[in-house]
This record gives C-alpha cells, structure tokens and sequence, in this order.
C-alpha cells in the first residue's frame, strides 16, 4: 500500500499551540504542501505576522521573517525587492490585515508586488483573546462587543477580497473555506494557482481564508465549521473575484 | 483496501475527523495523551476504510496517514 | 500571618478560579491578599499557574520563587512547581493524574488527594478545583471554611451562582478529607 | 461605593477613568493590557459614554487628540509596541496643548518581545519618544489601589496642564489583583477657554502645532518648557525606612513592591536600608533624591531593564561624595525578592 | 444692482498662499459657501491635515483643529464622537489621504463615521515639492518618478472614491472636478448633497476633487486645467458613485 | 571621482550611500529632507537598485527591516514627525539584529512645529523613542563632507553590529551646500551568516524578536547589550582648542558649526575657551569628556534644543567640582554667531 | 446690466477668468500689484458684461464680485 | 579673506541661482565656501533669500547675521536686509523695483543697479540676477569675473547650457555698469 496522505515534509515534527479545531492548522498544511508540490521549500522567505500564526518559524522548514503586527506586506516588500528570486509569501489574520496593516496591504496589492498573501479571516482578534476584527458580523458577540458589533457605531465587517478586486495591482483575489473536506480540496487548488502567480512572475496574488475560532467563537470546532457555512459565507461568499485556476 | 495510521500524540481531541468519515469509523474514546487530550480512535474493522482521506483533509494537526 | 501558595495546572482545570476564591477569602478576612495569574502567550491550552499571597502586612512581591504551599494540578505542575515548595512547606498534590511515587520531595509535607474522584461522587469532574481547594484551606487554615464559603457569591460571576451549592459542598468534601486522613 | 472588592489591576484603570469622568476612550487591542478597552466597551455605553476599538494605536492616539480638543475627559490605552506608534501623536498632542491621558501596561521589548512586565519603556516616558521638546507628565503606580487614585489624577493634571499624561504600568500591574476601595471622584473644575465648539459669539479657535514665522515656535517652546517647569510643583514620591538608612534604593512601579519586600528582608537582618519610590517619574524628584544625599550617599536604582532610571539617579545625586548603584534584570523573567535582596547585600558593604 | 456673487462670510480675507490658478483656492470657497448657505459657521469644527492646504485655519472663520498627516478622518472621529451636534469636515489631499491616511479613512468610512470628507486628488503632493501621490498618473514625472510613474514597479493610480463606494459604512460618494464654471457649479451641488449628509445625520459622505497643481505639474493655469479635462477625468471618471443629490 | 563639487547636504547622503553599495531605498517624502528620496530615484535605476515610495513612513521603515534580512544595504531618510513613526519598526529591528540606514535630518516640533532646524530629537535617538531596551549608534555630522562619509561608514558599522544606525542630521546640514570629494568606499566584508535566503543546503533561519521562554528574552537582552557596549569602540568626536582652555563648548551638527564662529571669535577676544563636539552621539564619548575634566572643569553644553545632550554632558563631567553650564535655543530660530558668543562671555567668568 | 468689481490686490494673474469669459472682456495687463502680481483688467465697455459670473466661479482667489 | 553675503527677492527673480553660482565661484578659486538657502513652507511665491559665504579659513555658520554684503531684488528685501548690513558694508539694490530714496542706511555703501533695464538691452528681463550677480562681484572683488563666468558650466543644468552665452553677456554688463559708475 502506498500513503496517500501523509505530512508534508516542509511542516516540522513540532505539535502546534492552536486551539483544538482550529483551521490556521489546516491552512498551515495547505501552504506546505504546496511548498512541497512546487520544490520551492528553499528558496523562501515567509514573513510571519502577529496573531496565533506568529510562530510561523517553529512549523515550517523554511527562512522565516517576523514582521511588526500589520506590517508583513511591507516587510516582504523589502525582501522580495532585495531578493527577486525568492519566493515570498505572508500569513496574516483579520486583524492584522485588515485593522492596523489596511495601508500596507492595500499599497502593496497597488503596486503590484510579487507576493502570495495568504489571509486568514476568523472574525476575531484570536491571539489577544477574542476582541472584535473589522470582519467580525453583524451582531456578532466579542470580547470587546460584549453586546454584539453594532454596525451603527462599530462598522461594518469588511470585505478585503471585493476591495482586493478593485485594486489594478492585483492578479489572482479568492476567498475560499476549509470547514468541509470539499471546500478544503478546493482550497488546495486555489492556493496552488496564487503560488504560480508568483512563481511565474504574474505579480500579486491574495487568498482569503474563511477560518474558525472555536476558542473565541465559544463553540465546539465541529458548531464552529457550521457557523463558517451557515453565517459567514453568506456574508463573506467564496469566490474567485481575480484571475482564474487555469 | 486502505488503512489509516493515527499520530495520536498529536491530536487534541476536536472531533472533525469523526465528523466527517463516512465509514463512521473513528470515534473520540477514554485515552488521554500525554498533553492531556482525549484522543481519537478508529473501530476494529480496518476493512471499512475507503481511504478517502477527508478525516486527514480535516485534521488541523496533521495526525493521519492513509494508505491505499 | 503570612501566606503564599501557586496553584498550577492544565488550561480547563479551574486554576485561576481557585487562586481567586481563596484571595478573596483573605480579602473577607481583612487580611492584604494579592492574585497573580500567569498564563502562556497563547490563551489556550498549556499550563496556567497563579500565585496568592494573604498577609495581615502590606504585601510587597505578589510573584513568589518559593512558595510555602504549591497546588499541583497536573504533571506538567508538579515537575515545575514541585521542587519550589519551601521546606517544611505543603504540596497538594491532584492524585488522579499524578501516582505517588512520583511525589517525592524532602522536608516537604504532601497531601494527596484524589480529587477527580471525590469530584465525581457528588457528580461532576469539574469540581475538582473546589475539592483541593477545600482541601488545601483546611490543611493550612489560611482562611476560615467559612469565608472560603461566604465569598464564593462574590468570586463567581452571577452566572454560575446557580451552581454555589455544589460548589460548596465541593469545598467541604475536600475539607472532609483532609479530616478524615 | 466604599466596598473593598479584589479587582484585576488593568480593571481599575478603567474604573478610576469612568469614575473620573472619562467618557471616551480609543485602543486597539494589545495584551497585557485588553482587560482596560474590555471594561470600557461594556461600562461606557451604559453611563452615556463612547467606547471605539480603532482600526490602530495610531488612529486611537489621534481620535484621543480630536476629543480632547472639544474638552471632553478621554482616554486611550496599550502596552509598548502600540505606545510607540503612538508617539507622533503625542508630540502633536503636547505641541498643540491637547490633554488626554495614555496608559502603558508596559510588555517586554524591544519588537515583539514577551507579554511579561518590564521597566523597558522608561526612556520613552520620561524623555518623549516622539520628535521635539515636549514632555508629559509620567505616573508610575505600584497597587491596583494606585491604579485606580493615579488614573483620576491624571485626568486633572491632563486638564490642569493641557498636556497628555502618560500612566506606566506593566504587565505585572494589570494582571494582578487586590483589595479596591473605590471612591468618588472630587470634581475639579478647569477653566477651558480654548476647547473647540464651533466659533458660537466668539471668534474662531484653532489648535495646532504648526509655526513658521520667525521666532514663534521658539517662542511657543520656550511657553511649554515653562509648562514643563510648572508641572514639577506635582511630584509625587513614597519613602520607607529612610531614618536611619545608610543604602537607599531607589525604584518605582512593579520591581519597588517586590524590592520592598527585599528590603524589609534586609531590615529583618539589621541592614539600614531604605527605600525611595518615585511615583512621578516626570517630574522625576530630582530635589527630593539630592535632599536625601545629604545624610545618606549610597543609592541603588534597581530596574527592570538594563538602566533607564539610574540616569535620573545619577543626574540627581551623582556627584557630591555619593555613590550610585545599579541593578537591572531586562525582561523575560521577573527577580524574585530573594535575588533582590541578595543584590542588595552585594552592595550594601561598597564603600 | 444687486450682487449676484460675493466673498462667502466663512472666508477671511487674507490672501492665501497658493500658487497662482491652484484649484484649492476654488475649492475652499465652495466649502465656504456651503457653510454661509446652510448658516453653520457656529457650529463647525473644520479638520485640517499636512498638506498644501494646512492653512485652513488662516481662511476660514470657523474652529479647527491640526490633524497630523494622514490622521484626520481619526481626529475627526475624535471630535464628532464627542461633540456629536457639531459640523465636521476634514480637507485632505491625496498624499494625505491615499497614501500615509489610507488606513485612517478607510476605517473612518466602514464605521460610519457622520462626517464630511474633502478630498483634494490633484496627483502629486503639493506642499512638499510635488511628489508621486498614489494618484499619480501612469508615465507622470514627478521628482520621485523622473523617468515618469512606472507602473510595474510603482503602483497603479488609485481611484478612492471607487473604494469608498465599496464600504459599506459610507451614505455618499462622489467624484467632480472644478475646472469649468460647469463643473464647478455642479461641484457645489455635489457639495452641498455631501454637507446635507452630515446635516440630516445620514452618514459619511466622501467628495473627491480632482485638483490642478499648477506649480508641480510645470504649466500655466490654463494648460492645466486642461490636464484635467484631457488626461484625468479619463482616469477618474467623474461620476455620484453612490447616494444621490435629490 | 576626486573631483571636488559643491554638493547640497542632503544629496550628499545619499551619494555617500549609493557609494557604499546601498542599493534599496525606501522612503515617503517629508521636507526638508526630499532631496534624498528625490536623488536616489533618479541614480538608483542606473545602478540596478530599486527605489521605492512608500506609502508612510511605517512602510518605508518596514520595508527597510525586509531588505536588511536578506543581506542587501539598505536605507531609509525621513525627518522628525517621520522618524516617530518608525519608532515601532525600530525597535523591531533592534530585537531582530537586522541593520539598515536610518537618515534623520530633523526639523522643528513638537508636533508639526516647522521645517527649520532643530536638536530636538536627540533623547528620541541616543534613547531609543520607542519601546524596550534597545539603542542605535546615532552619527551626527556637521558638514557636507561628513554627511557623505558618515553615511559610508553608517553601513559597516551597520553590518558590523547587525543593528540600524541613525545619522541625526537637520534642516541645516540638508540644505546647505558645500564643496564635496568624492572618493571610493573602501569595501569592508562582513560574515552574514545570519541572513536569509531561502534554506538552501542548510537548516532554516529566522530573524524574529519573540522570546516567550522563560529567562530566554532576559538572555536575549544582555546580549543585546553587550553589544551595545562593544560599540564603545566606535565613539568619535572633535576638538579644536583644547590646550590651554579653561572652558569648553559641547556642541553637536549644525549648531557645532555655527559656535565654532563664535568660539574663534572668543579665542580672538584672548578667552580660553574650546570646542568638544561629539560625533557619535550613542554611543556617547562619557570617558573622553571626563578625561578632559581631570584638567578642565567648566563645560557649556549648546544645542538647539531646550536641553537634552546636556544630560549626557553632566551625566560624563557632572560631578567633581566640574561646573556644567547649558544655552539651549529651541528650534524657530537659528542663533547667529554673536549670540552664541554673548552666551559664551556670559559664563565664562562663572565660578 | 451687470457689472463685475475687481479685487486686484489677491488677483495672482493666473488668468484663467481671462479663458472663461465669454465676452473676452478681462485681460491681463501691465499693472502689477503689491505681492508682485501681473493682474487682471476689464475693458472699459462695462455694458458688455452679462454678469454670467463665470469669472468669478472660476478665480481660486475670489477676486470678482458680481453685480446684476 | 572672507566674505559673505545675503542675496534676496521674489521666488522667480533667480535668487537661487545667483547665490549657486557665487559660492561655485568661489569654490573655484579653491576657497572655503557654503551656500545656504531659506524658503518658506510654500514651494512657491514668498520671498526667498540665499547666504552665501566664502573664505580661505574653515567655515562654521553658513547663516549670518549682519552680511558684509547683501543683494536686494525688491521692496519686502530691502526692508528685510537692508538694516542688517554690517557697517561699513555694501547693499546692492535692484533699482527696477526699488526707488533710490527708499534706500538709506548710514555707513553702508548701497548701489542702486537698473538691472531690470539692464537685463531688457541684452533682450531678456530674466537676466537681471545676473547683472546683479556681475555688478556685486565687479564691486566687492570677492572672486574675479573670470571664475564667475567659468563656474557657469558647473552651476548651470545642462539644460540651460544654450544660455551660457547670453548669460556671460549679462555678468559683463552687470560689471561695467560698476565700471561706469
Ligand atoms: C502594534 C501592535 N498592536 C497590537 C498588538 C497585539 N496583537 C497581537 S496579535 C493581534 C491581533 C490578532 O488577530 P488576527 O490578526 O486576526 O490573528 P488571529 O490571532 O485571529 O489569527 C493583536 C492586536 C501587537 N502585537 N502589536
Ligand atoms: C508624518 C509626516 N510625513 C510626511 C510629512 C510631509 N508632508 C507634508 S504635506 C505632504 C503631502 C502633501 O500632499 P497632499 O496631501 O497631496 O496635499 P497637496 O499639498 O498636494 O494639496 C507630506 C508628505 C509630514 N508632515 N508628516
Ligand atoms: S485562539 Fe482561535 S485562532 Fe487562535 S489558535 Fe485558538 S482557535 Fe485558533
Ligand atoms: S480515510 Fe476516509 S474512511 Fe478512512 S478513516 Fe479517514 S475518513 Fe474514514
Ligand atoms: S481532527 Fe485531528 S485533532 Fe481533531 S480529533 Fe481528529 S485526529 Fe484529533
Ligand atoms: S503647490 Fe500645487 S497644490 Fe500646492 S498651492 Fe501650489 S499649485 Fe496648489
Ligand atoms: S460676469 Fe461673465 S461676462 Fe462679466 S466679466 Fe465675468 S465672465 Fe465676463
Ligand atoms: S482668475 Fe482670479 S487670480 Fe486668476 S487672473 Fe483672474 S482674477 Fe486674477
Ligand atoms: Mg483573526
Ligand atoms: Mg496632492
């Protein structure tokens, strides 16, 4: 019998800090394997980015960059200007991209940079402990709404995909979900296709994740995996806004 | 003919996999792992398994192999 | 009077709980009380410890390195926390997950108790952090039973005061069994 | 309102806030501090108040700096790498006489860092992080009680000066809990004559920190250097065994209560040992430390860093025939009093 | 006879400091005739940002409040959140607000905020000796891009107001240009619907003036008015983008 | 390329970086500081370098910290409402050990206060304005000439310590024009075994600041520091007249220049007065000021400030029987030569 | 009847209301005001005026004030 | 030998360039020079001055006080630096703008130059800087007319090289009305 599924070698052996049912583990294997598919575990540089998936270095076995909270765009800006041949990618969560880092993510997609931007939206601040994000819903129940987003006075969620898609500098925007095996296997794809746009030098390319937080959502992962299909795709739909699978 | 191996040192417990086989071999049993998680376990009939992979698709921490 | 204690173990155990119950106990008892909880970057998972101090004087360092009581919940607690006690100090040890012969620390008295299963005579495993609580109280006379009792209105969020009877009795079947050994 | 309760020390910020009249307050969440802007979300709107979690540190220091222009008692809240990007705005904030008043739970540096307590950012306070001669006023508590008295004050002395005050804590501050007595609040009143609300029957305000013509920015500097001068009429400080001392140390915040409890160690064994804690690190008391160097010449400044506060030690009493000391244990993990004591004794014999 | 038109009562009469045949200026008394027309003088806190047009307090009769560069539409939250019965404007440039500010009027705009926003697109920044804006056209020389803006490696041009419509916290949204006595008349339409927005407590209205900078863009008054005619508006259409004038 | 030419300031750093092989910059544009993103756009194409615009200053310092990590010389300029911004970035870079050039040239504050000279962001610099126990080495040149060799030498040192320098310019330095030479960067190696480049043939690397085990961050700090000392090594400073003098001038940049006027005009008066002018001002020369002192013992610390390097000045000579007098002149106005000689004649007789 | 009056102490002689008016009634002249200016004039034929106020909506320094 | 010299008027009279070329010329001669501009905020319109100082010793300020020389190219100049040239200095003033009787400053040599007519007979009103430039440099000696004219290459943007001539042209005029007069 040959394995048909088995860990992809750019992960380390380390067990993760996620909370049990947390898909940035699923999304941590997802960039793996393309990492493998492609052969490229060499020849990039992640810029990690503040929220639970900081320790980025500790999971994969590759160079990895830290960057300040928000501002992971801006730092592989640097590095992949400086460092052309590399493959470059960051890993940023809702609020990181789209609270304290909306300039850097905007202007990077603006102009275009050659970067694969894998973003992962759970509606909460997670590693501070479940305060409201600019995508957290309507009505929504956080740390710092306790008595649920009021639109009127907190905003609304925001939809970085669709202003992705506005952007000219843009090449491949998509958002897509891991909460079922079919929408994982999708996902595979996706990804794929904004690693190539990379690889073959199209310019940038941005992945929205719809991710769970069963720790903040205060719910088992299996209730969190629902409330990805019955509340946040409806108001976050899966997409591919830019740019095709080929 | 397919089989899974279970790395369960690495599971937590979230019960995703169980969720979604559709053999409904695996279930969230008694053992414990050493980080305190009570751990999945598959049934005794090996010969049910389809090698599907969705448990392994869904695990977030990588704890299947499958084989076919 | 002085007091310190950390109590130590997994994530879900009611560690903090516990810390907070008994500083405000001391608190009830006019005593200076200081809470210090300790948790990892992550907030899941892992091993939470927090440190109470009660003393009738001002109350300087809230952080103790060697504490004259240590609660451990866990392995993972015993091993770090274990070697702390001062001598002559009490370990409460949670013997459901940690074998005696596994507790072996000089000049240090050690109390096991087997919490999981006095929890679950009066029906719930979540209890267990009451019943060492009780335990421990009633092993050291830190505070009273009854203000460890008379303040659980205050320390647990009026959410759960439904559940303040069986907390109590929690409490009290751990200082039962402390009497009774 | 005079229950003692056991409140976590971040809470108490925001209840001296609320209490002080504070009905606004701006962050961006950051850890070790989150319990503040949580509070905030769940009691402003109850007494009328507007809670905003901003989009950043830097839109909350600026939403900050525009209620403070319209008078009102506002408040924003972080811990290290946010306060620093906070520090373009509190220069414009001094600049254009804007108060508010900031908090800084203090984490461990530099970058990213830790989330434990730390004495790191003590430059950053004292001497203005940001560009230009400004300075704010620096509150240093060392209880939850303190916490909460420091928090109102500093929403009068914000007022009193029309400059930001700045309240450093640390992640050992906001974590901890302890007994709280609340009280009220005793209202000061400030005459506000410059806060903007539409030019109704009077002519038009401006606030601004823009000056070109020659000689009027030396000007508008020289005012706030006199400012700055006034504000030393406000020093706080706390003393403890100093009669008979021979050693005093000298430390503020989270590492004087720990030290105090080494200190009293060192009493215990018949060392002379006292203990001076600034609890306004600017105005540092300069005046008050070299009052004290009369009788005593041996100072130790213990930090929780590698050596900010001993500058100030040293400006103050670092000549005459005075000796200064200095321990300092960067962050990442937290001297226990033991250790601290046993530094004390290292250099409690120096000549 | 009668006057037909006159300096508005809201302007002082110091002479400003633009540059001959700067559209700031036209700009600035369309402002002000809003606040003559709907009688707020008294109740206005203008915001004014880091830009050519900093001096904003020196021109009109009102209360204002410096916002450093980039963060008005934060100071101005600031000021409407505690001062909700007050008129609240910001007047940005481009450098201001789609560059350092993009932050800071994205999120001002997806809660809401109840306030007016002056946007002054002339695609360079001014004050600072003209360079690159983010709005810079394709090919523009400015002193950053000598070689003229490229594209590939600078950015694309970025059209805010079409941002702006995608929020969904913002009530009006428009783009308009003042260098014809045509549209300057229907800029002060537009205008007055963005005032009426803030004045019926509708929400946050976003008006974008496409804006000549005579100094920088090394032409007269004249060719440059053109420029916009010719070359911008193709690229910044001008257009209600969302809301209507009634 | 020995060619002498009349350079402005400001191009002169950046002729000076491009020299020494800087081939990134990142930068957003701020007056009086343009010239520099302004030249490097124009040369840095020629010379296969990439120039970017940033959208803020936080992206440029950002960007700056990505190139640094791969190995590249890289820079960034700004002026003080700018430098605020990046202390965040800093501070990260400082925790990361990743080098880079970060160009100063300061105008007045707070606030947006105007676009003239100014000392004020001296603490910011020598102190590190934003969070944590981290310092940068901060040159501070006083002459067209300088700029272009205190640039080169700000990358080696650079490398050399795998931290960001700062060069502390002003409004002056960046506008003046004077005559420059040119000449070769003598090319340094330095092991960068560190940086990254994709893991190929060898086990990853990182460059991050998090340090969460215990004691690990405190290990991670003293190393810092230890380096900081080591930079000791790297102090330069400038006297003139020192021999006989009975009473020195402590002046950095561009009011170092403008008293050095005023102190020839004193030496023509027949008074004893001399010049000490810091170049690093971090690491500060502490020990060769206090050298001086065991002869000389009244100092007059001058800036365009209202005082900030005094500090270091009294915190180097502050004791003894030394006598530390200070003028200090906020920005908005630039003190001529004869006013600075007034202030010299006013002190010169004090005790 | 219309009548314009010129403010010619703020014109900066940008020219652009000489562009707008549609009886190429305003020039720029000779006379130069106290910032230096080259300023705008009107011809004497006052009756020409149609007070159509483009001038005026189009001057970024307010200079006209328009009569009918 | 030192010198220096305040050069001031509108932002477009070329004020700018004048100073530029000055200190080029003196760089030439192999002395010591700065060249130190002063705008306001605005890039445009204002007035605009430049100093400009040349010696054979090390310079410390590039910004003076009370110049031994100053050019003023109109009225808000004069009034401006005027009162601030040293005694027993000089005052160039541009006599287009600025009527004789308006300029009276005791112990100060002030010579009233046309230059505006001057410029108008070499046929381009722009030149007046340089007849200024000519004239102050005829009159103080501070570089000989050969540098002056020689730094023009230097100074000037290549772009501008085709004006070389007609600048050399206005120098020389600046010059002999000194001669003249
Ligand atoms: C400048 C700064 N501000 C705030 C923080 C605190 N902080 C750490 S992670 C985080 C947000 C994390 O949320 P998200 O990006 O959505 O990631 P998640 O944890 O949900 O995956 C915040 C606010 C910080 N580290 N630095
Ligand atoms: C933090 C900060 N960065 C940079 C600057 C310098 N600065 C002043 S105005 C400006 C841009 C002006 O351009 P724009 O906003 O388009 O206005 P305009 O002058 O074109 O009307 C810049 C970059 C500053 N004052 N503060
Ligand atoms: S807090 Fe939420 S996002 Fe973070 S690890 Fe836990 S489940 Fe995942
Ligand atoms: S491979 Fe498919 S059938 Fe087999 S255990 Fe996994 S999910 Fe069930
Ligand atoms: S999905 Fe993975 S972690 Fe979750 S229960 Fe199954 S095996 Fe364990
Ligand atoms: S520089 Fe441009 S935007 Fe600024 S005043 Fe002049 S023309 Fe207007
Ligand atoms: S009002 Fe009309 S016709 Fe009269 S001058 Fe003005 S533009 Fe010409
Ligand atoms: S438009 Fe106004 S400023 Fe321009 S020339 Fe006409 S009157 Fe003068
Ligand atoms: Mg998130
Ligand atoms: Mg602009």
């Amino acid at each position: 019998m040959e394995a048909v599924f088995k860990r992809p070698e750019s992960l380390t052996d380390i067990p993760t800090h996620f909370c049990p049912g947390c898909h940035h583990g699923i999304i941590h294997r997802l960039v793996a394997e393309c990492i493998d598919e492609f052969g490229i575990r060499e020849k990039i540089i992640g810029v990690a980015s503040v929220g639970c998936s900081v320790f980025l270095y500790d999971y994969f076995l590759i160079d990895v960059l830290e960057a300040p909270h928000g501002r992971a765009p801006a730092v592989a800006t640097g590095v992949k200007r400086a460092n052309p041949n590399a493959f470059v990618f960051t890993y940023q969560g809702d609020g990181d991209l789209a609270a304290i880092g909306t300039s850097e993510i905007i202007h990077a997609a603006n102009r275009g940079e050659k970067l694969t931007v894998i973003f992962v939206n759970n509606t909460v601040f997670g590693m501070t402990g479940g305060q409201m994000a600019p995508t957290t819903l309507p009505d929504q129940e956080t740390t710092t709404t306790p008595y649920g987003r009021d639109v009127e006075t907190a905003g609304f969620p925001i939809r970085m995909a669709e202003i992705m898609e506005r952007l000219d500098g843009t090449k491949f925007v998509a958002r897509t979900a891991v909460n079922t095996p079919k929408n994982i296997i999708k996902s595979k794809k996706i990804l794929r296709r904004a690693f190539e746009v990379q690889l073959n030098n199209e310019g940038f390319a941005f992945v929205e994740f719809l991710s769970s937080c069963p720790t903040n959502w205060k719910m088992n992962a299996q209730k969190a995996n629902q409330r990805i299909q019955d509340v946040m795709i409806p108001y976050f739909p899966l997409n591919i806004f830019k740019g095709a699978l080929n | 003919m397919a089989k899974i191996e279970i790395n369960t040192e690495r599971c937590k417990g979230c019960g995703l996999c169980v969720t979604v086989c559709s053999q409904k071999r695996l279930f969230i049993g008694e053992t414990i792992n050493r980080s305190g998680y009570t751990v999945v376990q598959q049934t005794d009939d090996s010969d049910t398994c389809t090698g599907c992979a969705f448990c392994a698709q869904i695990c977030p921490d990588v704890v299947f192999t499958v084989y076919k | 009077m002085y007091f310190d204690c950390i109590i130590s173990g997994f994530g879900g155990q009611g560690v903090m709980l516990a810390g907070n119950i008994l500083a405000y106990a001391g608190m009830c008892e006019n005593k200076n009380v200081t809470y210090m909880p300790v948790y990892g970057v992550e907030m899941r998972g892992g091993t939470a410890n927090c440190t109470v101090v009660i003393s009738d004087k001002e109350i300087g360092s809230p952080i103790i390195q060697k504490p004259i009581c240590s609660i451990v919940m866990n392995r993972p607690s015993l091993e770090k926390f274990g070697p702390r006690v001062k001598q002559n100090g009490i370990l409460i040890v949670n013997a459901s997950l940690i074998p005696k012969e596994d507790v072996n620390f000089p000049n240090v008295e050690c109390i096991m108790v087997p919490a999981r299963e006095l929890a679950m005579e009066i029906g719930n495993e979540k209890l267990l952090n009451m019943i060492i609580l009780g335990a421990t109280v009633q092993k050291t006379k830190v505070v009273s039973m009854d203000s460890l009792i008379g303040s659980l209105p205050s320390a647990l969020d009026p959410r759960y005061h439904h559940l303040i009877d069986i907390n109590v009795e929690a409490l009290q079947q751990g200082a039962a069994f402390i009497d009774q050994h | 309102m005079t229950d003692i309760e056991l409140v976590k020390g971040n809470e108490s910020i925001a209840m001296g806030a609320i209490e002080a009249g504070c009905r606004f307050y701006f962050g961006y969440p950051i850890t070790p501090q989150n319990d503040i802007p949580e509070y905030m979300s769940r009691h402003l709107p109850k007494c009328g108040g507007v809670f905003i979690q901003a989009e950043s540190e830097i839109a909350s220091i600026n939403m900050l700096m525009g209620a403070g222009a319209t008078g009102a008692r506002a408040m924003t809240s972080s811990s290290s790498p946010g306060i620093s990007l906070k520090q373009e705005g509190i220069s414009y904030m001094c600049g254009s006489q804007i108060p508010g008043v900031i908090v800084n739970m203090s984490r461990s540096g530099p970058g990213l860092g830790g989330i434990s307590p730390s004495q790191g950012d003590y430059f950053q306070a004292t001497r203005g992080g940001g560009h230009g001669d400004y300075r704010t006023i620096v509150l240093a508590p060392s209880s939850v009680q303190e916490n909460y008295d420091l928090t109102m004050h500093a929403f009068d002395l914000a007022d009193k000066y029309r400059n930001p005050v700045i309240i450093l804590g640390d992640a050992l501050l906001g974590n901890i809990k302890e007994p709280l007595r609340r009280h009220k609040y005793i209202p000061k009143t400030f005459e506000k004559n410059w806060i903007l609300t539409g030019a109704q029957g009077r002519s038009p305000r401006r606030l601004k920190s823009l000056y070109l013509s020659e000689g009027e920015l030396t000007e508008h500097n020289w005012m706030l250097h006199r400012n700055y001068q006034e504000m030393t009429k406000e020093i706080l400080y706390e003393t403890q065994w100093m009669d008979d001392a021979k050693l005093v140390v000298v430390a503020f915040g989270s590492v004087a209560r720990i030290i105090k409890t080494s200190v009293s160690m060192a009493r215990e064994q018949g060392m002379a040992v006292g203990l001076f804690r600034p609890i306004t690190l600017y105005p540092f008391p300069y005046k008050q430390l070299l009052d004290i160097s009369e009788t005593i010449h041996h100072f130790m400044a213990v930090e929780l860093n590698t050596g900010q506060m001993v500058e100030d030690v040293k400006l103050s009493v670092g000549h005459r025939k005075n000796r200064v000391d200095f321990y300092g244990r960067p962050p990442g993990s937290i001297p226990s009093p033991d250790e601290l004591f046993e530094e004390i004794q290292k250099v409690y014999c120096l000549p």
